[in-house]
């Protein structure tokens, strides 16, 4: 185990580094410029440019560029937050994400489970129609329709909860409140996601023959169903649930502008726009290294929770 | 707290304001809160912000030499001294300013400043490794400070710039040229780049190379000089303000504590205001109409003027150097149309200067208000379809065949591309569109901008904010060496009246240098290098609470006065 | 247990085929291909076929919708901007019949909306000022009683109804464009990468895990500067990273099924790989190429949708479902029918691609093959 | 027996599944008991209900089953009318049931012990310790080594066999009254098997236990079965003791399915009796005997109306015509001799080859490793491991072995599906197994040809028998147009005895055995001269089995045919092998002609071997003795052990001292 995570690490790590580089060029090869004052003259605008070596050959700059990011330094922001660290400004910004999405996670995943749950048991029955329905339903309306409607509705005409999220740093009960409905709109997905894969997964393990054989012994449905194909049917769920995990770190772009969360959502698409490119390039390393960390956690998982693969041999 | 009336009605807003009518409720409620909403604040840096939202920061916590207010008496703005003692005065030539600064000035610490501090500022500010963007501002603008320019490029020495502290009280400006004192005053007025910044944390912030400085980023790294200083900043969220006790003209504003959210979206901007959680709202377009006949609704304008620019030296598209067929551009736009159905508030727009821009300092006068301006003014909002297809008739007798042109836009403005939308229609109708064909593309604004200056487009959308009262200087864009030209118009007798309206003869003959501006505003208008379309006019909504001071009338320099005005107490 | 019961009969008890040689029987009825018992099983599915009918009809009406009235996609008439929607019929209901709520001073109401003017809701005082929330028809407020904008007009006063199908249209071609593309590289690739295994696919693998790494954004931006925002170089964005998933699917595939006997079988008569991958083991993947595409084309809709939200949709003055909703989640409150109707449009066009998707893949899946 | 001795009873059990195609009958109303203590063994072809009685009984039938009528009566108790909740209380500690499967039915992510204490410590309140201990105790009951090790385990650490035996041991945690065995041991090798059947039948004898074990193998049923009900199209057409039925069916089906069955006494030079025909669609279920389109003694009131039940003895009914008392008479002796007469020319000459002769392939030291991972885990399976022998030209040279030993691997490995890792094959003194140019490949594509296990597997489901057909001449373009090819298409369908119709139809509306001449037909189309043919009929019920088996033996004798015969099935590779080569564990462990190895076993694993394969025959099986083969036994430490020509054609697979000491037996 231990020495195929290192060998995991080490193909991990050639792979970041290839994507780095790869979105190194991608960025750079962006036209326009991070100094987006239309009335600074020409010979102003260089000389400002050349300071972060921008007006270099490419291979130059990207000669920089890894000097740096061997420290696994991005440099300072150049537009977004001039002058600031970019492992700072994620720093300061990834906790308002984490909170929103923590309890995102905390509501998503036993909603989603209890209705794929539900909607496996009753398979083509009533309550799996409605249920299904109702999973679509979540995935298809966009989610700045839900966060533009649970705020106006919710929160502005019944007053139920604030209009935007609250100001405090701290969690208590006040900014929970504040956050609820950003947690709700961004749960819609996941619970979403979660219950059509559990009710997929979930239907598989019931039609299994170890169930039958579960019943054979004497077991009846419930028991059957709790004991054998709810731990069966639970191991793929770590497909979707760790990644949510890790996901917790990114914002969603559009739920944090309607609420007004200052976390994750905009940074990268804002970094693109302004030409940021040491922000650009540091959220692309962090979210890649995230991403192939999760894939990473999610086959080790399968070793762990998996039998199969925890005691020896592979799945096949 | 603004977020406990969760149980009250909403529809409150709208009823029960009848008790505030009162005016007469007692003072002494506590602080005067002023809560308003806003973008994200990139840095508070001042030697390189951006944006206008930051600039609006930077006037409440950085002090200047001197100050732009509201006066009340001659109901329209007055520059009154802040760290200066006084205004300044100049030598003979004009070229040698002085400030005398007062001598108990303090930083927000209660450390002192002085002139000194001043001079620390701007020679960080033209640093020539900090390369900050707002150096320019000293060497590219109304007033050229002697060997700025040269000093940021790194070609002489910080003596040899013509900015001085003659002692730790006074300091003196040495320009190139002379300006009128307007323009001095302004360069020195509110706060931004020419504020000081204080030499402790700046240099405490600066890296090993001297590149870089963390100035600005942060609570603790963003000393106040000016009225107000910070007292919470969180990054994209929440900035408060409250009075700085040692400013001294903190009397002058009402307001004493500023409470700032991020908000981006407008829904929840206008909701937060029915809500009674915010005093002021921008309205735009839709949302505009719900509150169209809102008593509550002030208007303020913008020194921009939004044209549609035309590559008049089209090596493709031979047609769009032909002056018939921009005139023809040019008279069948429906300027109205956008102005009032697309943009609801915004003043349709036949020509090159805002009507926001101040011609005569002295008289607060805009330039459109003068005769001069109004002589070059077409008719009908230079609307006339008859015209328009005359002279599209010859364009394409000249052309022979099928126009075909791209409209570039912002791919960020709704509203942009309902002006797009609605100019290919009109243009297909007027001319046919067997005649003309017009396309339209989204670009990102700033690619836009590019593809302008390096003439990759046929008509793109565009325009020059520059300052409120040198409509002189804003004419430079124009010029034929404007280094980041985005008009393809080069005309020798323009550059020479350019020149002579801000360095040369015309600077100080107030009549002759009016009517050099019309003379140039009719060039642009007769050759048409851009089809000027409307001028934007925001709409803003005070809360019932805000007695505004200029009672809902827009003052350049100024707007509304609100911190200078009279606050209810919030319940 | 049954016990014998007589029978009596006389030559009932002669041998009819002791000297015949018994042959296998022939077949009843026709012969039912792969693909035949697929539709029949996908024909027994309600749901799906409810769907594949919902679908054509969506097809249909973006083909047709726009021509059903008199109006264009682009013209607009800034006069009858914004107006609700009216539907004949449903307006005599109270829904759809061109009224709105609007907020005006109370002195307005006898100056301007005398004759449109259906009730008075609410009155109330901002300031000094006397306002009132009163039920317009706008219809008459605006001149046009005569005219029905079905589901309403944009704030180019351009019939939503004509754009809406329009919109459909274009998202439906970009959907399916991306669809195909990402069908046939991610085809090919997978088919490959599975096929061929070892170092190809490690290499291969290694690629496709790059690419997906990078994020969407960068490359759809990039595109979009350099190519513009239209129909192809958006659907060749959503394709830059889309294909991933199908190649992997194909690649899974592959490793199942290029040990099948019977692709075993074909390579002892010495067919080419070609042969192999094309007419073997590719079949098997058709079901699960259709389910996916069923599947990517609301995908496709939905990532459309979200480009425009960031300000890169469709060219203008094109409408897209995407464009639409961006226009109208900004106005969504004061003007929810430039929201409602194509997101009404966007959900069934999931529900039903996704119930569709999985019709198919029942009746695609060979271990349901005659069975229920 | 007394009527108080029955402890369950199934009356007229009349079972449909709705399907996509229409309303399928699978078990038309069935009747019948089971006494406490017997065995009741149920046979009949696949497809014919066996199982959906089964799972009947136990209540577990799938969704779309109807139960149109019927009653299963059991301690008083219908126990069709009790719900679900009720039959749990049944299931496990009264009735219990194993199933066919073993791989699948264990939960793959639970502990062996939790599997088998699950009902005990939920249902019966056994205290945890308690039940662990009898799981362990039955544990080793069912013969499992190390169960306290075991039983921390999970199943995929299981070999098939051993979970076959957990699932016994599941069936039995309870201490039930009634086991059914669904084809316990169809997947499993004939020495796994022969224990199990042994551990069924001692179970049995001490706890009194009552049995219904469902086979369609006449050997197991000899061996196991106190009486028999045999089923056809969803009906029990006769039942009887055991010795009824094998020494005196009525039921003409019955007979032919005993005339069937190759045994190690089959002639070789007799043709097999295949029951001709297809099994009837249960989707339409026949008017009169379902039985009477493939009966040759079908008389005109089979086709009209449906026989009852006739009595025979006490024991023994049977539901034929031929029972009635107009009808003729005919006894097992001469049906068998009837069918046999008029099918039972030679089948087969056996071939002679001369000492020169060179042999048409020659296997010299194949080896094939298969390795899995790199660096320290690296795996490597020696599928084949070094194993040498010849095949002349026209002879059938038979593979048998247990499941896993590499006969496959071997197989591919000839015929190039696998790359070998080591040794050389000649095929008509042509190396093969090296590089080979492209038009020689394409020669030996072409003149060997293989024929594949699984009769579904191996066909494309979404070609037409046509193509599938057709593909190998096109592929190598041996006909010049479109016609020719059809006409050869035709021309093999014939040949493989099918219909030219049955040309534009697609593989799954086939039966098995229909199936697998089809992949013999596409095997044959390009004239090969040597055939792999991997366990052609072990997918294959036995009323079929002959069917293919006849085929090939006629086509060799046609086509002067050379075979490799792979199989497991020791009786089917003696019947239709000239040498038998008998591999273990990746060896080939001794090499002789059919004859000589069954008379003359020398090497103790084809001793286990033989004495493993169950015969249709009760006498034979009530005093068989099954000898075990323990590897361990060899001790090849000091003396390398080699391939040795024991005898003339006789090789083995021994050390020197080995060697002597087989040879003292000859
Ligand atoms: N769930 C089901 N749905 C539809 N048809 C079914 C189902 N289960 C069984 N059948 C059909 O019922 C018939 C009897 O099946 P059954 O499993 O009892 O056969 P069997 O005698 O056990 O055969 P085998 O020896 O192959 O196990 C077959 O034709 C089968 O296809
Ligand atoms: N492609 C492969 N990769 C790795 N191991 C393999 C492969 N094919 C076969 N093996 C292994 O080689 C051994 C021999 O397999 P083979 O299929 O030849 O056995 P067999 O005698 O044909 O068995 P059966 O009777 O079950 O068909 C087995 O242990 C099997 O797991
Ligand atoms: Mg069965
Ligand atoms: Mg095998």
């Amino acid at each position: 185990m231990l020495r195929y995570t290192i060998q995991r690490l080490i193909l991990m790590a050639i792979t970041l580094f290839l994507i780095v580089s790869v979105s190194f060029f991608v960025l750079h090869a962006m036209p326009g410029s991070f100094i987006d004052d239309p009335l600074m003259p020409k010979d102003v605008k260089e000389a400002i440019e050349d300071k972060y070596h921008l007006n270099d050959p490419m291979i130059v700059q990207y000669k920089y560029f890894l000097k740096d990011f061997l420290k696994l330094d991005f440099g300072v922001s150049i537009a977004l937050q001039p002058k600031v660290n970019v492992n700072k400004i994620l720093a300061t910004k990834i906790p308002f994400s984490v909170q929103v999405n923590i309890f995102s996670l905390i509501l998503s995943i036993p909603v989603g489970l209890i209705l794929g749950i539900a909607a496996a048991l009753n398979k083509n029955k009533i309550p799996d129609h409605v249920i299904s329905i109702l999973i679509i339903l979540f995935i298809s309306v966009p989610s700045f329709v839900f966060a533009s409607l649970l705020q106006y509705f919710l929160a502005f005409k019944l007053g139920w909860f604030p209009i935007v999220s609250s100001v405090e740093k701290a969690l208590t009960w006040n900014k929970f409140v504040s956050i609820f409905l950003p947690i709700l709109a961004l749960s819609f997905g996941s619970i979403a996601g979660i219950a059509r894969y559990t009710r997929s997964e979930l239907g598989e393990a019931l039609n299994s023959d170890y169930m039958i054989l579960a019943k054979a012994k004497g077991l009846t449905q419930t028991q059957a169903t709790i004991r054998h194909s709810m731990r069966n049917s639970f191991i793929p769920l770590a497909n979707i649930i760790i990644p949510m995990f890790t996901g917790i770190l990114g914002g969603s772009l559009v739920i944090e502008k309607i609420f007004s969360i200052p976390g994750m959502g905009s940074v990268m698409i804002e970094a693109i726009n302004a030409k940021d490119y040491p922000v650009a390039q540091g959220v692309l390393f962090w979210y890649s290294l995230l991403g192939l960390l999760t894939i990473l956690i999610v086959d080790l998982s399968y070793g762990i929770i998996d039998p199969r693969i925890r005691v020896g041999g592979r799945k096949e | 707290g603004k977020k406990d009336n969760e149980t009250d009605g909403k529809q409150d807003v709208d009823v029960d304001d009848s008790k505030k009518d009162d005016e007469e409720v007692a003072e002494d409620q506590g602080p005067v809160v002023f809560r308003i909403t806003g973008g994200k604040t990139a840095t508070l840096n001042p030697h390189i912000y951006k944006t206008s939202a930051e600039a609006g920061t930077m006037s409440y916590i950085f002090g200047n030499l001197l100050d732009m207010i509201y006066d009340k008496d001659i109901d329209n703005y007055k520059l009154i001294p802040n760290h200066a003692v006084d205004l300044p005065t100049k030598n003979e030539e004009g070229t040698v300013w002085t400030f005398k600064l007062k001598e108990d000035l303090k930083w927000e610490d209660g450390s002192p400043l002085n002139a000194r501090d001043y001079e620390y500022s701007y020679k960080m500010l033209l640093d020539p490794k900090l390369k900050n963007s707002r150096g320019p501002q000293v060497f590219d603008s109304d007033i050229v400070v002697v060997n700025a320019k040269k000093y940021w490029d790194g070609e002489c020495e910080w003596e040899d710039v013509g900015i001085k502290a003659l002692d730790d009280y006074t300091l003196e400006i040495t320009l190139e040229f002379p300006v009128p004192e307007m323009d001095l005053y302004l360069a020195f007025t509110g706060g931004g780049a020419s504020s000081p910044v204080q030499e402790k944390i700046y240099e405490a912030g600066m890296n090993e190379e001297r590149t870089e400085t963390d100035y600005g980023t942060s609570k603790e790294t963003t000393p106040s000089c000016g009225v107000y200083k910070l007292e919470e900043w969180v990054r994209d969220q929440i900035k408060v303000y409250v009075k700085n006790e040692y400013s001294p003209i903190k009397d002058v504003y009402t307001v004493d504590r500023i409470e700032s959210r991020v908000v981006e979206d407008e829904n929840t901007n206008v909701q937060l205001f029915e809500n009674g959680d915010i005093d002021v709202t921008g309205l735009s377009g839709p949302n505009y109409d719900k509150y169209a006949e809102d008593p509550r609704l002030v208007f303020a304008k913008s020194t921009t003027v939004w044209s549609m620019f035309i590559n008049m030296t089209s090596e493709e598209k031979p047609f769009l150097q032909d002056v018939n067929f921009r005139k023809a551009l040019f008279y069948a736009m429906d300027r109205k149309t956008i102005a009032e159905d697309i943009f609801k508030t915004a003043i349709p727009a036949p020509y090159v200067v805002s009507s926001a821009k101040v011609a005569v300092p002295s008289k607060g006068l805009t330039y459109r208000e003068t005769d001069v301006a109004k002589s070059v003014l077409p008719e009908n909002d230079g609307y006339d379809l008859d015209l328009a297809k005359e002279y599209f008739d010859k364009a394409y007798e000249a052309y022979g065949k099928k126009m075909e042109v791209e409209v570039q836009y912002f791919d960020n403005s709704e509203q942009m591309k309902r002006v797009a939308e609605l100019l290919e229609q009109d243009y297909e109708n007027a001319f046919g569109p067997d005649r003309i064909d017009i396309q339209l593309r989204a670009v990102p604004w700033n690619n836009a901008y590019d593809n302008m200056e390096s003439g990759k487009y046929d008509l793109g959308f565009g325009g020059w904010a520059g300052g409120i009262f040198n409509p002189w200087s804003s004419m430079e864009v124009y010029t034929s060496g404007f280094t980041s030209k985005i008009d393809q118009f080069k005309s020798e007798e323009f550059d020479k009246l350019y020149e002579r309206t801000v360095k040369g003869d015309l600077i100080f003959k107030e009549q002759e240098r009016l009517e050099a501006l019309a003379e140039m505003e009719k060039m642009l208008l007769d050759v048409v290098p851009f089809v000027p379309m409307y001028e934007p006019v925001s709409a803003v909504m005070y809360a019932d609470r805000v007695h505004l001071i200029t009672e809902g009338k827009w003052i350049p320099g100024v707007g509304f006065g609100v911190l200078q005005s009279h606050f209810d107490p919030l319940e | 247990m049954k016990t014998e019961n007589g029978v009596k009969s006389e030559n009932k008890f002669e041998f009819i085929q002791i000297e015949e040689t018994i042959i296998d029987e022939e077949f009843e009825g026709e012969a039912i291909g792969f693909f035949q018992d697929a539709m029949i099983r996908f024909r027994k599915n309600k749901a799906s076929v409810v769907s594949f009918i919902i679908i054509s009809i969506i097809i249909v009406m973006s083909i047709i919708g726009p021509m059903m009235n008199e109006y264009d996609f682009k013209q607009q008439n800034l006069k009858l901007a914004l107006m609700p929607a009216r539907i004949p019929g449903l307006e005599k209901l109270g829904i759809f019949d061109g009224t709105k709520k609007i907020n005006v001073r109370k002195t307005s109401i006898e100056e301007k909306y005398k004759d449109s003017l259906i009730e008075i809701e609410k009155e109330y005082r901002v300031g000094n000022t006397d306002m009132a929330t009163i039920k317009v028809d706008m219809y008459k407020h605006r001149g046009v009683k005569d005219k029905y904008f079905w589901f309403g007009t944009d704030s180019l006063g351009r019939d939503q109804w004509t754009r809406l199908w329009r919109g459909t249209r274009i998202s439906l071609i970009i959907a399916v464009l991306s669809m195909s593309i990402n069908i046939i590289i991610g085809v090919i690739y997978g088919a490959v990468s599975g096929y061929y295994g070892g170092v190809v696919d490690l290499v291969l693998q290694r690629i496709s895990e790059i690419l997906g790494g990078i994020p969407l954004m960068v490359i759809v931006i990039l595109f979009v500067i350099y190519y513009g925002p239209g129909i192809v170089p958006i659907a060749l964005a959503l394709c830059l990273t889309g294909w991933i998933g199908m190649s992997r699917m194909i690649r899974a595939q592959f490793f199942k099924y290029r040990e099948m006997e019977y692709v075993l079988a074909a390579r002892t008569l010495g067919a080419s790989d070609r042969t192999l991958i094309f007419r073997h083991i590719l079949p098997n993947a058709i079901g699960i190429i259709i389910t996916m595409s069923a599947l990517a084309i609301p995908g496709a809709i939905f990532s459309e949708s979200f480009l425009a939200y960031v300000g890169l949709g469709i060219q203008a003055p094109e409408p897209s479902i995407g464009v639409l909703l961006a226009e109208g989640q900004q106005v969504l409150l004061e003007y929810p029918h430039l929201t409602l109707f194509p997101a009404l449009t966007i959900s069934i066009l999931m529900i039903s691609f996704n119930l569709l998707g999985n019709g198919l893949r029942d009746a695609f899946d060979p271990t349901l093959r005659g069975q229920e | 027996m007394k009527k108080e001795d029955t402890v369950l009873e199934v009356d007229d059990l009349y079972v449909t599944f709705n399907t996509y195609e229409g309303k399928l009958h699978a078990v038309r109303g069935i009747s019948f008991d089971l006494k406490r203590g017997e065995t009741l063994a149920i046979v009949g072809e696949s497809g014919s209900g066996k199982s959906v009685t089964a799972k009947t009984i136990m209540g577990l039938l799938e969704k779309n089953a109807t139960i149109e009528r019927g009653k299963v009566l059991y301690n008083e108790m219908d126990l069709l009318e009790l719900t679900d909740h009720e039959m749990s209380d049944i299931r496990g500690s009264q009735i219990s049931m194993i199933f066919q499967d073993p791989l699948s039915f264990l939960n793959p992510v639970m502990k062996i012990g939790k599997q088998i204490t699950e009902t005990l410590v939920l249902k019966q309140n056994v205290p945890k310790k308690e039940a662990k201990e009898r799981a362990l105790k039955l544990m080793e009951a069912v013969g499992i080594d190390q169960v306290e090790r075991r039983y921390n385990q999970y199943p995929f650490q299981f070999s098939g066999g051993m979970r076959q035996r957990i699932i016994i041991a599941i069936a039995l945690a309870c201490n039930p009254e009634i086991l059914i065995c669904d084809e316990p041991t169809t997947a499993l090798d004939v020495t796994v098997q022969a224990k199990i059947l042994e551990l069924i039948k001692q179970i049995q004898k001490d706890r009194n236990l009552s049995v219904i074990f469902i086979t369609h193998d006449l050997g197991v049923v000899a061996n196991v079965a106190d009486r028999v009900a045999v089923m056809y199209a969803g009906k029990i057409v006769e039942y009887g003791t055991v010795d009824e039925i094998f020494k005196d069916p009525r039921h003409p089906y019955t007979m032919s399915l005993l005339c069937a069955i190759p045994d190690l006494e089959t002639d070789p030079n007799a043709r097999l009796y295949a029951i001709p025909g297809a099994p009837p669609n249960l989707l339409y279920p026949p008017k009169g005997d379902a039985f009477a389109p493939r009966n040759k003694f079908a008389m005109r009131i089979d086709l009209e109306e449906e026989p009852p039940m006739f009595k025979v003895s006490d024991t023994h009914y049977a539901a034929t015509w031929l029972l009635h008392e107009e009808a003729p008479t005919i006894d097992f002796e001469y049906f068998r001799s009837k069918i046999l007469d008029k099918e039972g020319e030679t089948a087969r000459q056996r071939r002679n080859y001369t000492e020169d002769e060179r042999p048409i392939l020659e296997v010299k030291n194949l080896k094939q490793y298969f390795t899995s991972g790199f660096g320290k885990k690296k795996l490597v399976v020696k599928a084949v491991d070094d194993i040498s022998f010849d095949i002349y030209k026209g002879e059938t040279f038979g593979l048998v072995g247990e499941s896993g030993c590499g006969k496959t691997t071997t197989g591919r490995s000839i015929i190039r599906i696998y790359e070998p890792t080591d040794g050389e094959v000649y095929f008509k003194g042509k190396l093969i197994s090296g590089n080979l140019t492209k038009e020689d490949r394409k020669e030996i594509t072409r003149s060997i040809q293989m024929i594949f296990q699984d009769p579904i597997a191996s066909l494309n489901p979404r070609m037409t028998v046509k193509e599938i057909i057709g593909e190998g001449l096109r592929i190598n373009k041996l006909c010049s147009t479109e016609e020719e090819l059809m006409q050869r298409v035709y021309d093999m369908l014939e040949i493989v005895g099918l219909r030219k119709e049955h040309a534009n139809r697609y593989p799954h509306e086939f039966s098995g055995g229909q199936r697998q001449r089809i992949g013999v037909a596409r095997a044959l189309i390009v004239n090969p001269e040597l055939i792999i043919a991997d366990e052609p009929v072990s997918a294959l019920d036995v009323s079929i089995q002959a069917q293919v088996l006849n085929l090939l033996n006629d086509l060799k004798n046609e086509l002067d045919l050379t075979l490799l015969f792979i199989a497991h099935d020791l009786s089917v590779v003696k019947y239709f092998s000239d040498r038998i080569g008998v591999m273990y564990y990746g060896k080939l462990v001794e090499i002789a002609d059919s004859d000589e190895l069954y008379n003359n076993p020398l090497h103790p694993y084809t001793k286990s071997l033989l004495s493993a394969i169950p015969v249709p025959d009760p006498d034979y099986e009530r005093t068989r003795q099954h000898i075990h083969y323990d590897p361990s036994m060899h001790d090849y430490s000091k003396e390398k052990p080699e391939m040795v020509e024991i005898k003339e054609g006789h090789f083995i697979y021994a050390s020197p001292s080995e060697v002597e000491e087989y040879k003292k037996n000859l």
